[in-house]
Formats: C-alpha cells, sequence, structure tokens
C-alpha cells in the first residue's frame, strides 16, 4: 500500500500558487514510492522544481530534452535491468511533451514494451512557454497561439484522444485521473508502478495562470470537468474499459465560465451556437464513456 | 561551491529557496473548527502543512498562499488573512 | 600490390567472390583487402567489387582502375560495361561464357573462358557462379591456393552448401590448370 | 588473434570487448552492418547487452543517455542524417558529461540524397562537445574504439566520442586486423566507475536547467574537459601500446615530413591513399609529406604546429564544406590558427564530397596546387556541368 505521508517534493519549488501540476508531483510520487526514478520533459514542472541547484525532488530524477523522456526512459529501464535492479521508472511530462513534440519517442517506447510509466500531466496548453496550443488543448480555448478574434473563436480542434491512442499500442493500463481527486491519482500511479510494462496515465492539472482562474479554485476547476463531462476519469486494463467515474453531469457553461480562456464565449454576449458544440463533446465523452448516473 | 558536473544536484535542495516571500494572504487555521480530515496537508502544492502534535500547521517559509487550503477545508477551519510583513 | 576487379550482376555473389578470395589470400599469408563499388543497385544491375594483393599493408583506398586481374561473371555484361578498361598487359581475364564473347580482348592479356554457368548447374545445381570463378582465378592467378579458398568457403557456408561449393572451385581449378 | 574481418565487423568486435551493458542503435547506411553484427551477437549470447531496437536516431541516443545516466556503459552508432536527427541530443549527452561511445560512419548529408561517403556529418556537430576521432583503416577503428571508452569514462574527462571512420571505404572493406584476447582488453579497460548516476539509494537530480548565474561555468567546465582529454587521450594511447603494441600516443601522425617542403593534412581513409602518393612522390623528387590528424576534439594544435614546423606550404585535404565560408573547408581553418604563421602558406582542398573517388593522380594534383599555391578551393568539380 501507498504510504500517504511520503513527500518526495520538497518545498521551495517555483511553482505559481495554486500550481495542479505542483500538486500532481506531490501526488504522484506518494503513489509510486520512493524507490522511483524519474525522467522529466522539459516544461513547466521541469523549470519550477529544477534551476541549478535547487532541485525540489528528493527521488532520483532525470531531464534531458523536450521529446525524449519516454526513449530516455526506455534506456534507464534497460539499464536497471541488465543491473538487476528494482527501482520504478517513470517519466512526468506535459502535454506539449506528450500529446505534440515527444509522440515518437512514446509510440517507440510504448511497442518495445519497457516497463515504465508514463505520466502526462495535462494542463492543455505549452504553460512553460506562455500559453500556447497544444494537441491537447480543448476546442476553443483562447491560447496565446489560437487567441480569440474577430475571426477566430480560439483553439479550432478538439482535444487529441491521447489515451486512446496509447491503448491501441497494446498499454497494459491506461488511466486517466485529475488533481480533483487525489487519492485516485495515488491509487492509479501505484497501480501502474506495479504493472509489468508501459503503463500511461493523463492527470488533470488545471493551470490558474493558464486558464485564467484564482489559484484557490484549482481542485473546484478540476472537479468541474469532470461534472461537465469534459473530462472523464477511466481506467483501460488490457485494452478494456475497466472503470469509469460516474456522475450527475452539470451544463458546461458551469466549467467554461468561471475561466479566462474561455471568455470570449460569453462575453460581448452570450456565443449559443459554441457552447452547444461544447456541450456536444461532453455529451459524446458521456455517451462513450457512460458516464452518467442513473437516477 | 564548485559546480557538480552534468548540471547535478544533491536531492531536496529548493529548501533553499523560501517561497513564504511570495504570499500575499495567509492562512490562519483554525484549531478548534478543524476536524483533523488532512484534506489541507494532502491537497496543498507546497507540501507545505506540516503535522505538529495532531494538529495541522502551515509552513510559513515556504506557504505562497494561495488559499486552495482555505477553499477546499470542509470544516472551513483556514481564513485567509492579508498578510503583514 | 596487384587488384583484381570482379565485373557481375545484382545478386549473383561478387561481392561475397572478393571478400572470400581475400580471406583466402590472408589465409595464404598474403596482406589483402576486398571491397564493393558501394552502391544502391538492387538485383540484376551491373555491380562491381575488388580485392588488393600485397606483401605489404594496403594503404591505398581508392577504387580498382588498372586492374592485374579481372572476373567477369556474365559474359552479357561486356555490352554494357567496359570490363576490359585499364586492365594491365600480361594481366588475366576470366570470363564466364559458353562461347564466344563480343569485343576484343585487349593485347598482351591472358583470356580464360570458363563455362561456369554450366559447371556451378551441375555441381551446385543453381547458376550461382561465384565460387566456381574462385576456383578458375586461383588456378590462373597463383594469388591463393586452392586450400585456402576452400578454408574460406568453408567458414562461409556449411553442410553440403559447402560441399558442393568447394567442389565447384575445385573442378574450375583442375579446368583451368588442365587448360595450360 | 590476426583475422580477416569487413569494417563494420570488426569494429563490432570491437564493442563486444568492452562489454557495453545498453546498446541503443538506429540502422542507417552505411553503418547497419555493425549493428546488425551487434544484434546478432546479443542473439547468440556471444555478448550480454540489452539491445534497444529503438524507432529512430533520435531515440537511439536519447535512450543511450538514460542507459548511461543509470551507470551503464552504453553503445550507439550512425551515420549522417542520423548523426543530424540527433544532433540535439548530442549536445545534451556532452553537456550531461556522459561518457557514450558511438561509431560514426562518415557519409555525406541530403539534399542531394547521398548514402556515400564525406565527413559533413561528424564535422557539422564539432562544436557539440564529443571527442572526435578519426579512423584510417580497420584496425585504427577498432583500437580507437576501446582507446574512446577509456579515455571518455576517465573522471578527468566524462565526455563523450565519435569514433568516426570513411563510410563503405572503411566500414564494408575486408582487411586483416589483430583482434586482442578479452583478457588484454579488460585489462585496458575495467569496468564502467560512473561519477553521477541514478540510484534511489544515493538519489541526485540531473540535467538540471542554469540560469545565467551558472550556464557559462558548466559551458566552460566542459571545454576544460575537453582540453583535459588531450592528454588523457594521449595517455590511454601510451597504455594501449603497452598492452596492444600499437602506438596511440599521439593524436596526430606524421608521414615524411621531416624534410619535407609541402604538407598534405588529411583525416581519416583517404590518408592511406595520401601515403602511397607521397611515396610516389617522393621517388620523384618531391619533398612532400602528409599530416594525419586523428583528433579533430579535442584539437591537438601545439603538436600541429610542431610537426608542421619549417614547412611553408600546406594543404588541407577537406571532405567537408563550410557552405559560405572563405576558406570553403571546415579544418583549414583551425590548421592556420594552429600554425598561426603569415609567412606559410594553408590552402583548403574541398575534395571527396558525396562519394567522388579519389585517386593517387588527385592527391598528386592537389599536390601541384599547393605548390602553386592556388587553393581555398573545391578540387575536381566537373566543370562540364556547371
Amino acid at each position: 500500500m501507498a504510504d500517504k505521508s511520503l513527500e518526495m517534493v520538497e518545498c521551495g519549488h517555483r511553482a505559481c500558487g495554486g500550481c495542479g501540476p505542483a500538486l500532481a508531483a506531490r501526488l504522484i510520487l506518494k503513489g509510486a514510492g520512493e524507490r522511483t526514478i524519474i525522467c522529466a520533459a522539459t516544461g513547466c514542472m521541469e523549470v519550477f522544481s529544477t534551476p541549478y541547484p535547487q532541485t525540489a525532488w528528493k527521488v532520483p530524477w532525470v531531464h534531458s530534452l523536450f521529446q525524449n523522456s519516454a526513449a530516455v526512459a526506455s534506456g534507464i529501464e534497460a539499464s536497471l535491468k541488465r543491473q538487476g535492479r528494482d527501482e520504478h521508472v517513470i517519466c512526468i511530462c506535459g502535454d506539449g511533451a506528450t500529446f505534440d513534440i515527444g509522440v515518437l519517442c512514446i509510440s517507440g517506447a510504448f511497442e518495445r514494451g519497457h516497463n515504465i510509466t508514463y505520466i502526462c500531466y495535462d494542463n492543455e496548453a505549452y504553460m512553460n512557454t506562455g500559453i500556447q496550443r497544444s494537441g491537447a488543448t480543448p476546442f476553443d480555448a483562447s491560447t496565446t497561439t489560437s487567441p480569440a478574434g474577430k475571426n477566430s473563436l480560439g483553439n479550432s480542434r478538439p482535444k487529441k484522444d491521447m489515451p486512446q491512442i496509447l491503448a491501441a499500442h497494446g498499454a497494459p493500463y491506461v488511466a486517466t485521473c485529475s488533481i480533483a481527486y487525489p487519492n485516485d491519482i495515488i491509487k492509479k500511479v501505484e497501480r501502474a508502478v506495479n504493472i509489468d510494462g508501459p503503463c500511461y496515465i493523463q492527470i488533470h492539472t488545471p493551470c490558474c495562470t493558464g486558464w485564467g482562474f484564482d489559484g484557490s479554485k484549482t481542485i473546484e476547476l478540476g472537479k468541474l470537468a469532470i461534472e461537465t463531462g469534459l473530462w472523464v476519469n477511466f481506467e483501460i486494463v488490457n485494452g478494456k474499459l475497466e472503470k469509469v467515474k460516474k456522475v450527475k453531469r452539470k451544463p458546461v457553461e458551469d466549467y467554461l465560465k468561471v475561466q479566462k480562456r474561455f471568455a470570449h464565449l460569453f462575453k460581448p454576449s452570450l456565443n449559443t451556437t459554441e457552447i452547444a458544440k461544447i456541450q456536444a463533446i461532453a455529451d459524446a465523452n458521456a455517451e462513450k464513456y457512460g458516464i452518467d448516473l442513473k437516477i | 561551491m564548485a559546480l557538480r558536473i552534468g548540471c547535478a544536484s544533491a536531492p531536496g535542495q529548493a529548501r533553499d529557496n523560501k517561497t513564504g516571500s511570495w504570499r500575499v494572504f495567509k492562512p490562519i487555521f483554525d484549531h478548534e473548527k478543524c476536524t483533523s480530515c488532512g484534506m489541507c496537508q494532502l491537497i496543498c502544492p507546497e507540501g507545505c502543512v506540516l503535522t505538529d502534535d495532531g494538529k495541522f500547521i502551515p509552513d510559513y517559509d515556504f506557504c505562497k498562499g494561495c488559499g486552495l487550503c482555505a477553499y477546499e477545508c470542509p470544516a472551513k477551519a483556514i481564513t485567509m488573512e492579508t498578510e503583514e510583513k | 600490390m596487384r587488384e583484381l576487379r570482379i565485373h557481375g550482376r545484382g545478386g549473383q555473389g561478387s561481392v561475397t567472390a572478393a571478400e572470400l578470395i581475400a580471406v583466402a589470400a590472408f589465409k595464404s599469408g598474403v596482406f589483402s583487402q576486398a571491397f564493393p563499388a558501394f552502391g544502391v543497385e538492387r538485383r540484376g544491375a551491373p555491380v562491381q567489387a575488388f580485392v588488393r594483393f600485397s606483401d605489404e599493408k594496403v594503404r591505398l583506398r581508392s577504387q580498382v582502375y588498372e586492374p592485374d586481374y579481372v572476373i567477369v561473371q556474365d559474359s552479357s555484361l561486356i555490352k554494357d560495361v567496359d570490363v576490359f578498361s585499364g586492365l594491365k598487359k600480361g594481366g588475366i581475364i576470366i570470363i564466364n561464357t559458353s562461347g564466344e564473347i563480343s569485343g576484343n580482348i585487349p593485347d598482351g592479356v591472358r583470356y580464360i573462358p570458363i563455362d561456369a554457368t554450366r559447371l556451378a548447374l551441375e555441381i551446385l545445381g543453381v547458376p550461382i557462379t561465384n565460387t566456381t570463378l574462385m576456383g578458375a582465378f586461383a588456378a590462373a592467378s597463383g594469388e591463393i591456393s586452392l586450400d585456402a579458398l576452400e578454408e574460406a568457403v568453408r567458414e562461409r557456408f556449411s553442410g553440403s552448401l559447402a560441399d558442393k561449393n568447394v567442389a565447384a572451385s575445385r573442378a574450375a581449378y583442375e579446368m583451368v590448370k588442365g587448360g595450360v | 588473434m590476426k583475422a580477416i574481418l569487413e569494417g563494420s565487423h570488426a569494429i563490432a568486435e570491437a564493442v563486444r570487448l568492452a562489454k557495453p551493458e545498453v546498446i541503443s542503435a538506429y540502422p542507417i547506411t552505411p553503418q547497419t552492418h555493425i549493428v546488425e553484427r551487434l544484434a546478432e551477437m546479443v542473439a547468440n549470447g556471444e555478448l550480454e547487452s540489452e539491445y534497444i531496437c529503438v524507432e529512430s536516431e533520435f531515440s537511439a541516443l536519447s535512450a543511450a543517455l538514460g542507459a548511461s545516466c543509470a551507470g551503464s556503459r552504453v553503445y550507439s552508432a550512425t551515420s549522417s542524417q542520423g548523426l543530424l536527427f540527433m544532433a540535439e541530443v548530442c549536445f545534451n549527452v556532452a553537456g550531461m558529461r556522459q561518457p557514450i561511445v558511438m561509431s560514426i560512419a562518415n557519409r555525406a548529408v541530403s539534399a542531394p540524397l547521398s548514402i556515400w561517403n564525406d565527413q559533413q556529418d561528424s564535422i557539422a556537430l564539432r562544436d557539440a562537445g564529443w571527442i572526435q576521432l578519426y579512423a584510417e583503416d580497420v584496425q585504427e577503428s577498432f583500437d580507437l574504439h576501446l582507446l574512446a571508452y577509456r579515455a571518455c569514462e576517465d573522471h578527468r574527462v566524462l565526455l563523450p566520442a565519435f569514433v568516426c571512420f570513411d563510410g563503405f571505404i572503411i566500414s564494408h572493406t575486408y582487411e586483416p586486423v589483430d583482434i586482442p584476447e578479452e583478457k588484454e582488453v579488460q585489462a585496458y579497460l575495467p569496468p564502467y566507475n560512473p561519477l553521477n548516476k541514478l540510484d534511489a539509494d544515493d538519489p541526485l537530480s540531473m540535467g538540471m536547467y542554469a540560469t545565467p548565474d551558472y550556464y557559462m561555468e558548466f559551458r566552460y567546465e566542459m571545454d576544460r574537459a575537453m582540453d583535459r582529454s588531450l592528454a588523457v587521450l594521449k595517455e590511454a594511447g601510451k597504455e594501449f601500446k603497452k598492452i596492444f603494441g600499437r602506438d596511440y600516443s599521439e593524436l596526430i601522425e606524421s608521414y615524411k615530413l621531416e624534410d619535407a617542403e609541402v604538407a598534405i593534412v588529411a583525416l581519416g581513409s583517404i590518408c592511406g591513399t595520401i601515403k602511397d602518393a607521397v611515396d610516389e612522390m617522393r621517388a620523384e623528387g618531391k619533398k612532400v609529406g602528409l599530416l594525419k590528424i586523428r583528433a579533430l576534439r579535442p584539437f591537438p594544435a601545439e603538436d600541429i604546429k610542431k610537426a608542421l614546423s619549417g614547412i611553408k606550404k600546406v594543404g588541407i585535404f577537406e571532405k567537408n564544406i563550410s557552405i559560405g565560408s572563405r576558406m570553403k573547408g571546415a579544418v583549414g581553418y583551425e590548421v592556420k590558427d594552429a600554425i598561426n604563421d603569415s609567412s606559410v602558406q594553408v590552402l583548403s582542398y574541398v575534395a571527396g564530397l558525396g562519394g567522388r573517388d579519389i585517386r593517387i593522380r588527385d592527391i598528386k594534383k592537389i599536390t601541384e596546387e599547393i605548390e602553386k599555391g592556388k587553393g581555398d578551393c573545391f578540387y575536381g568539380i566537373r566543370e562540364e556541368l556547371i
């Protein structure tokens, strides 16, 4: 069983107050345990946690580049195997590193079947460099490279379905979770690191700075994403959907209206057409994963 | 201090960086109202809620004053006050 | 230093022939170097491979332009490729042919025609002529001994395939020796 | 044991004897025969390594980096486009001070696509922080792999190395090579003893980022390590001679330079052809010699200056092109800087790009050009195509 009192991320890191990814980092290590080697991608978490020499990490941690964590982890795992060592190897990477630039390395590592757990902290844009769109950015979100404007309603494409892509690689365990449910993260990470083979966990980590909300509401935002059906917590085990968090769904406006990145859908006037499209995404999620609680 | 080659560093040195100075609002913990559920400690992004003799206490050296603990406290035992410096 | 150029078509084993001749030369106590004309040729396209023999270490890395010996794996190549190019006076050219060849043998060159395809078909059952021509080369040039060639062939192939290739080399060797 | 082997297979033997725990490579012409042979060795149990069949060169070196950080001796190999694809990781590996040894079967870079030899690939990465050794023949290619591991893993160095050899010209050539006994290699190359590694029993953060307060010092330290590697490589060369008999105690090799009036400077396999050309020209009464550069990084400037002292005409045979530069070739600048004497004529000749064959007569023509003082140019351009 995971030791929930374990603190392997030291105070003094430079994340924004109320940072979702910083919270995720603490929870991940409670689940993974202290015999864990972390392989980080360039990204917001990497930068807020490791300005030389002030690392926040108390477990072995390595960073190489933006897009190669899965490959670096492959090498670490191969080395440990040859040396007969027992540490867990986990990648912790943002959605830019995971959904976009790192796909080649991730696909290779999963296809080869390395015994690693790849964790994406998904804050739905490139937060490290100032909130540019990524393949994980939701439909209609305004970012600095998909700004809302006279001819734009923000990001024009829906979020890429990374968990299904990795499930299709034959990963034995693929799960999504959210910082809104801390114990669920701990449980899922613990499960993943104890499964042989490449496992994938995608954690929804609201970013107060990037999304535009107050840092005290990070968890509330995470909950709203789930309660509206725009984020679904599930587990896919050996390709089969095993467990889904069910909710009594709220309308998507409840989630959208509290974030600056969707402000253009409400001001100067309510854009019901666009909001209906986003509601349709939530409805499709609900249908696909069966999240609606039947009362 | 000589550089450690390869940009390597001993663990946990972030402690040298006292992020408490970032704070604008300060959480005040009311131990009377506290039900010891541990939520504040579990969800603090800094990991700076300590336990002392069964009581939860923020480490003001590091607390950035984000207010997440106060917002999420089921017992409403934490209030945010303007920092006096 | 003596130089050999082998002409063949992709898939006929010219590069293997060069390598095995170099191995046999090495086993005969000669410093040898073998390499292909590096290319992207596919099966059937004209290819070349080279071997150098010397009593001292071979340092030269250019392709072979003025060979002492030429082996032509397939006489049909003569139409497409100048197989005689640069062949030294006093040199030897071994051509796999069942009859007349097109083109003129240069003056002062010893021409050894051999029906390697027929021999290969008889002994190996397939028209792969490289080991047959290697036997002819051993007999004609004296650069490599038949024993060394056999050893090289046995290192590359095993079992009955090795036996058949050795037999093909020997048959060609005897044929060329007998013809002298 | 003396054997006759294809260059690639000889290199694979050197790697087998160095016993890397992890091999991570992606096939590319003309490097393929090396990694195929290593895969075969692993499959047969001749070599006890983890062989990672990566999906790209980018991952090849990234995985090698991970394994190295975890404390293993690792090996990789590539060529041309593969090396360029790895470029970002190359800089990273050097900055992280991981002593990875990688074979480079030198090949031209695209476009136009060419699988044939020149040295543009490795020379383009001369500032990446890797030691760069260039081999003339199969034996030297074999030997330099062992020497590179020993020098790179020395705690005074801790930098990675390219062992470069000309693609096809060395990689696909059969020639005799002396393969040492396993125990001799063990005596020369003890198991890897990392200074820093990822280890749960002694946790460490590696590859952190550096603010402007620290960054320059890290790069300065890399440069100092590269400077130190000059002596360490020579030491490793001396030790090599003691055990194996072949002399690599210098990072350059002089051939008939003593009384030379003209010197040709070159790297790699072309040195063999140049030596034959020098012999012929000497027989014709020309006082010409060769300076072979074995290490481009660290650049043995002092040794080069000394070896060329008194020679007034120097020409550099460049299998690379620094497009837009005045001298045309990249190595010439460094040789010129090493000589640092305006009374000496130092000229570059870009030649043999993309596999253009170089013969003794070409070397003779280049020598005539050096004598005439015409240089900093391309040699052998087919004027009818221009």
